[in-house]
């Protein structure tokens, strides 16, 4: 019940995250920031533009990537399989990628080969990170992993820390927003989308937040409080994260995810595996 | 969509283009983006992305050369749209008026909503400007007035070839 | 970076930089150059605040070519408030041009009336033709003042005429 | 990814305040060529100069060549003109001259730091760099009436006293400032990843860096000691102990911490004027025209600026001309880019700080 | 006051880029900048440097007379940091410069050389 509630309204509750996350960054570098509703505002703001395609398919690989997005979240929250969500995650951002190469700007496209850099460094970590959990846990399904009595976070320590790192990634955050990066490529993939199709990009990050937020939560297994624990502190130590690092290179981030998190990940569901 | 007129308010983000003025009124900006004055109070954010943007803010009095490129931006822009002219240069062109690879102000190119005057502006006159930018712009949203304007014409009448 | 991750956590709870402008109020500082303000009264059109401005921000037109009447135009939003017009004009210290430390509103919705500023700003209500406005002006302010000149051409060789004339009936007398 | 892609930077882009446009060829984000157009901001300032404004005023219009060192054109067109007048300025408006450069000094190096830590997507870094910087600011609008355009130079002295309350107020801020700099220098100097960003970026060795006639503080990272300050007399810089600033490392991350050194040194040459602050009038009085010709050089924050002075007598100067720090930069800029990333394109250029306004005049 | 101790070498055409060639080490010199004045429908060219190590000094290489449709040589060979002060030579005056080409400053055609006194 509960899950099928954040599910619905998980573009709201996005936004809310977005907005706290933009006044906690903005109390880091000791500035005011915004008013939490602000990301609501853009919303209704965008909402409001008049519309300009670059071309159809373009727009759709837009939506899609909302839909796909949304999708994924509704797979992982609804008590299904763990490694569906994964991999509907996974079309989301191709969604994103195929429409950002359809077009002329040179930005765009390369913003679309850096967010496929991304998918190389995340997505194996996030198949190794629902592989663990099926190690500790015995089962693909969320529900089984929510009512686990143990403490997951026990058993996969060195997981939960690498997926931490995995995390700015995920949500485009510094040091790894590499096919955002506003002051290379000007927001790379979304740079062509305008108006309501641009909502479209804008919506599906804050339901990503959702997305990854929950499965910082599932470390906490049957102990709510203790997920809850984890998923403050993974946000206060992504957002320190994000204002306390320049941002890197793609080849440097690759280097990291498969050189670093991933073995980290790995070693821990090897242990698991021998124990 | 009155309804959604409403946020408009509250969310305008900037596009910030330089047509050859001194770099007075960009550093400028730059302060208000600074923790002192933080425009993001207002929901203000750089976009640095005319598709994206509400708010066109030009510094400078548009030299021959940078012409063409703040036409296509003004005309990328979806609208409702509302342009603002920062400092002295923007209106008339300031302390250079009448030299020879100058358009003479900002107004001689595209419509211009707001000029603030100053030279440079400081932060304070910057807000206040902006605020009185989001006011038209509440306006124009109201008037719908950018759907009869909007037309072939206007294009024509700015002189640019569609690219 | 671990420095700057401390340094957030520690601003993350401390008081923000921010100042609350414009909701809580901003002076200038003592001393900022701003508006220009003019009082006609003790003018005595040496024209030469018109000589020195940089853009061109103050202009007189000779409204009236015969008793050499000037009405003095200002633009605020043209002027790079550098002070060089007052730092010229003779009657500075009675006040006759003065630069007080506040700024003019953004020309938006309305054009800022007051006396002081000029005659050109307080003739005009709609803002979006304060420059057109300018621009005529200029043109008219050349225009009066080739008409000056030649006024007074005309009437120096009116008075060159008298005087010969006046001469010759001397001549003439003797 | 191996297919060559051309990416357009500029002229309207969110890391360049200034219209300036590079095309790089990049092939796997590796760039391979590279076009520039530095024209955008011409405006025929160098023509107005002698045509349209006297030389009494054409100072407001050169200080407008561009904001960040509108006191630098002002000092180098007055050391000019006082030349050809033959008049010197009192010893007083000498020091008031100099705390405004170096005040103007502070500033623009803090920002351009800050710049290049944001470019580099390092925001927080940034606003901590600028945070601070708004005390100089204040100083700034606090003595001469505007933020940006000082215009406090004038033919004979300066327009605007320094009072003993504001040399309290100066010293007292100065002194609040120093231990925010110093802070923020240590993030330039330790912080890992804004390392990994600028450390070894776009090299220039001791002798490129004569080769090509580099200036200011990127001749300094690369080692090479040239400063106007040191190699022309036009401010009393000796009698406050003024020392060149070097590094030897020449990549982007020394030019940051040479900058940063700067703004440390000139604190303190700020601290010792105001303490040795002569009494005396602040203005003399001139006679005549311009005649003759004058070269000067002085120092901006970007580099050496040079200016060429020609006059006939008449109210109206013969030549202006003037030689700005990125002017002479440019050059070596535009070689520096092939076989970098593209993705250290913009800290390249940024630690450049260039100015294009002053560039194309 | 400021009192720059300049040295005059007057140079020809013909000979510049030899001059400058045999005078020039970039280790003692530092190139400033080349700068045309039109001497009433004449064209005067000045190649200034600096000295890195003595204070106050300067040095001119200086050709005067030089007519407005005379081909200039370009100095690039000796100083590669020069091309950037040739094109403008050759915007501003409208003149012919080696191995430059027109409209690094001015892209409109209506504008020709505004440095010009007859123009
Ligand atoms: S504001 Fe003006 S002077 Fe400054 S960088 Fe921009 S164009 Fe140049
Ligand atoms: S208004 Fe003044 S400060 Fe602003 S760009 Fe123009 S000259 Fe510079
Ligand atoms: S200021 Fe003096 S020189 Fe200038 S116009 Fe007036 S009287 Fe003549
Ligand atoms: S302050 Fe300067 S620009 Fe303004 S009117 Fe006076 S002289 Fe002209
Ligand atoms: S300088 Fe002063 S007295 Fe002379 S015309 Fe201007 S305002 Fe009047
Ligand atoms: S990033 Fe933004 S604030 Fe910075 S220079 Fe560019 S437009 Fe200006
Ligand atoms: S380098 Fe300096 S002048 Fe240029 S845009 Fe950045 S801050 Fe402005
Ligand atoms: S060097 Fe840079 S900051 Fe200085 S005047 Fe030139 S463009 Fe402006």
């Amino acid at each position: 019940m509960i899950s099928a509630i954040i599910t619905i309204f998980a573009p709201i509750f996005g936004g809310f995250v977005y907005g706290i996350e933009r006044i906690v960054r903005a109390r880091m570098q000791s500035r005011m920031g915004p008013p939490l509703f602000q990301p609501f505002y853009d919303f209704f703001k965008l909402m409001d533009k008049r519309a300009i395609m670059i071309h159809s398919f373009h727009a759709l690989m837009g939506i899609m990537y909302f839909i796909a997005e949304w999708f994924a979240l509704a797979v992982l929250l609804l008590g299904n399989d763990l490694l569906i969500a994964v991999f509907f995650h996974v079309i989301a951002v191709l969604a994103l990628v195929i429409g950002a190469s359809s077009v002329r700007s040179s930005y765009s496209v390369l913003g679309a080969l850096r967010e496929l850099m991304h998918m190389i460094s995340y997505e194996p970590m996030m198949v190794l990170m629902v592989v663990s959990f099926y190690l500790v846990v015995g089962s693909f399904d969320i529900k089984d992993v929510l009512h686990y009595s143990g403490y997951p976070i026990l058993h996969l320590p060195l997981v939960f820390f690498a997926f931490l790192l995995t995390i700015p990634m995920l949500l485009q955050k510094s040091p790894f927003d590499i096919a955002e990066a506003h002051q290379e490529i000007v927001g790379g993939p979304e740079i062509e989308y305008s108006g309501p199709f641009y909502e479209a990009l804008y919506t599906g990050k804050w339901i990503e937040y959702i997305y990854v937020f929950t499965f910082v939560f599932l470390f906490g297994g049957s102990h709510y409080w203790l997920g809850a624990i984890l998923v403050i502190f993974s946000f206060l130590f992504v957002n320190l994260l994000d204002n306390s690092s320049a941002r890197l290179d793609f080849r440097r981030m690759v280097k990291f995810a498969w050189a670093v998190l991933i073995p980290l990940a790995a070693l821990n569901v090897i242990l698991l595996a021998l124990i | 969509m009155g309804f959604f007129s409403k946020f408009r308010k509250k969310s305008p983000w900037i596009l910030h283009y330089n047509t050859g003025g001194c770099n007075g009124c960009d550093i400028e900006i730059l302060a208000t983006l600074a923790p002192k004055y933080d425009i993001e109070r207002f929901g203000a954010l750089n976009r640095g992305n005319p598709k994206q943007a509400d708010i066109l803010l030009v510094t400078g009095p548009v030299t021959k050369n940078c012409r063409d490129v703040l036409r296509r931006l003004y005309l990328e822009m979806p609208e409702p749209k509302v342009v603002v002219a920062m400092g002295a240069c923007g209106h008339g062109g300031g302390v250079f008026r009448h030299l020879y690879n100058v358009e003479n102000g900002v107004d001689n190119i595209i419509p211009v909503d707001v000029w603030i005057p100053g030279c440079a502006p400081n932060p304070r006159a910057l807000i206040d400007g902006i605020v009185e930018a989001i006011n038209i712009w509440e306006k124009k949203s109201k008037d719908k007035e950018y759907m009869k304007n909007h037309s072939k014409d206007m294009i024509k009448n700015l002189g640019v070839n569609d690219d | 970076m671990v420095k700057m991750f401390i340094e957030s956590f520690k601003n993350l709870f401390s008081k923000p930089e921010t100042v609350k402008y414009p909701f809580e109020p901003f002076p200038e500082p003592e001393g900022f150059r701003g508006t220009i303000l003019y009082d006609e009264e003790l003018c005595i059109f040496c024209d030469r605040c018109e000589n020195v401005c940089p853009p061109g921000a103050i202009l007189f037109e000779i409204v009236d070519v015969e008793n050499n009447k000037r009405e003095y135009n200002y633009n605020p939003y043209l002027c790079i408030y550098c002070g060089a017009c007052v730092d010229v004009c003779p009657k500075a210290d009675e006040g006759c041009l003065t630069q007080v430390n506040t700024r003019i509103k953004p020309l938006g919705n309305e054009v800022v009336k007051n006396k002081k500023l000029g005659y050109l700003i307080n003739k005009i209500e709609n803002p979006k033709e304060v420059e057109k406005a300018w621009r005529e002006l200029e043109i008219r302010a050349k225009e009066s003042r080739e008409k000056y000149a030649e006024f007074k051409k005309q009437q120096r060789l009116k008075k060159r005429a008298q005087a010969q004339k006046a001469k010759e009936t001397k001549t003439d007398d003797n | 990814m191996g297919n060559k892609i051309v990416v357009p930077f500029g002229s309207q882009h969110i890391a360049l305040p200034e219209p300036v446009s590079f095309l790089f060829d990049t092939k796997n984000e590796i760039i391979t060529d590279v076009r520039v157009d530095v024209g955008y901001v011409h405006r025929g300032i160098e023509k107005a100069a002698i045509t349209k404004f006297e030389f009494t005023n054409v100072a407001y219009l050169l200080t407008r060549i561009c904001g960040f060192c509108s006191i630098t054109h002002a000092g180098g067109y007055h050391h000019g003109i006082e030349k050809l007048l033959d008049v010197e300025a009192p010893k007083r408006a000498e020091y008031i001259r100099l705390i405004i450069t170096e005040l103007d000094r502070i500033h623009s190096h803090m920002l351009a730091n800050a710049h290049v830590a944001e470019v580099a997507g390092y925001e927080n870094l940034f606003m901590q760099g600028v945070k601070d910087r708004e005390i100089v600011m204040d100083l700034l609008e606090n003595i001469t009436g505007n933020r940006i355009q000082y215009d406090i130079y004038t033919i004979g002295g300066v327009r605007r006293d320094i009072s003993k309350e504001t040399a309290e107020y100066i010293k007292k801020q100065l002194n609040k400032l120093k231990d925010k700099v110093l802070k923020v220098y240590d993030f330039y100097d330790t912080d890992y990843t804004f390392g990994l960003k600028t450390k070894g970026i776009s090299y220039i060795s001791y002798d490129d860096a004569k080769k090509y006639n580099v200036v200011g503080p990127i001749a300094r990272a690369s080692g090479l000691a040239t400063d106007a300050r040191a190699e022309f007399d036009y401010l009393p810089y000796d009698e406050l102990g003024f020392e060149v600033q070097t590094r030897t490392e020449g990549d982007v991350w020394a030019r940051n911490i040479v900058r940063q050194m700067e703004v440390v040194h000139s604190i303190d040459l700020i601290l010792r004027a105001i303490d040795n602050l002569p009494e005396g009038d602040i203005k003399v009085k001139y006679k005549g025209r311009p005649k003759g010709e004058t070269f000067v050089r002085v120092e901006a924050p970007r580099g050496e600026c040079f200016y060429y002075l020609k006059g006939n007598g008449t109210k109206v100067l013969e030549r202006v001309r003037v030689r700005v720090p990125t002017y002479s930069n440019i050059p070596i800029l535009k070689e520096l880019f092939v076989g970098e990333k593209y993705s250290d394109a913009q800290p390249i250029v940024l630690s450049f700080d260039p100015c294009m306004s002053c560039t194309a005049r | 006051m400021i009192n720059p101790n300049v040295e005059i070498f007057q140079s020809t055409l013909e000979t510049i880029v030899e001059d400058i060639k045999k005078w020039y080490d970039y280790k003692k010199y530092h190139y400033v900048t080349i700068n045309g004045v039109d001497e009433g429908g004449k064209l005067r060219i000045d190649y200034i440097f600096s000295d890195y190590n003595e204070k106050n000094k300067m040095y001119v290489f200086r050709i005067t007379d030089i007519d407005f449709d005379t081909l200039i040589p370009s100095i690039a060979s000796v100083i590669p940091s020069s091309w950037m002060a040739e094109w403008e030579l050759r915007d501003m005056f409208d003149i012919e410069v080696e191995n430059t080409q027109k409209g690094i400053f001015i892209k409109d055609p209506n504008i020709v050389a505004p440095l010009r006194k007859d123009k």
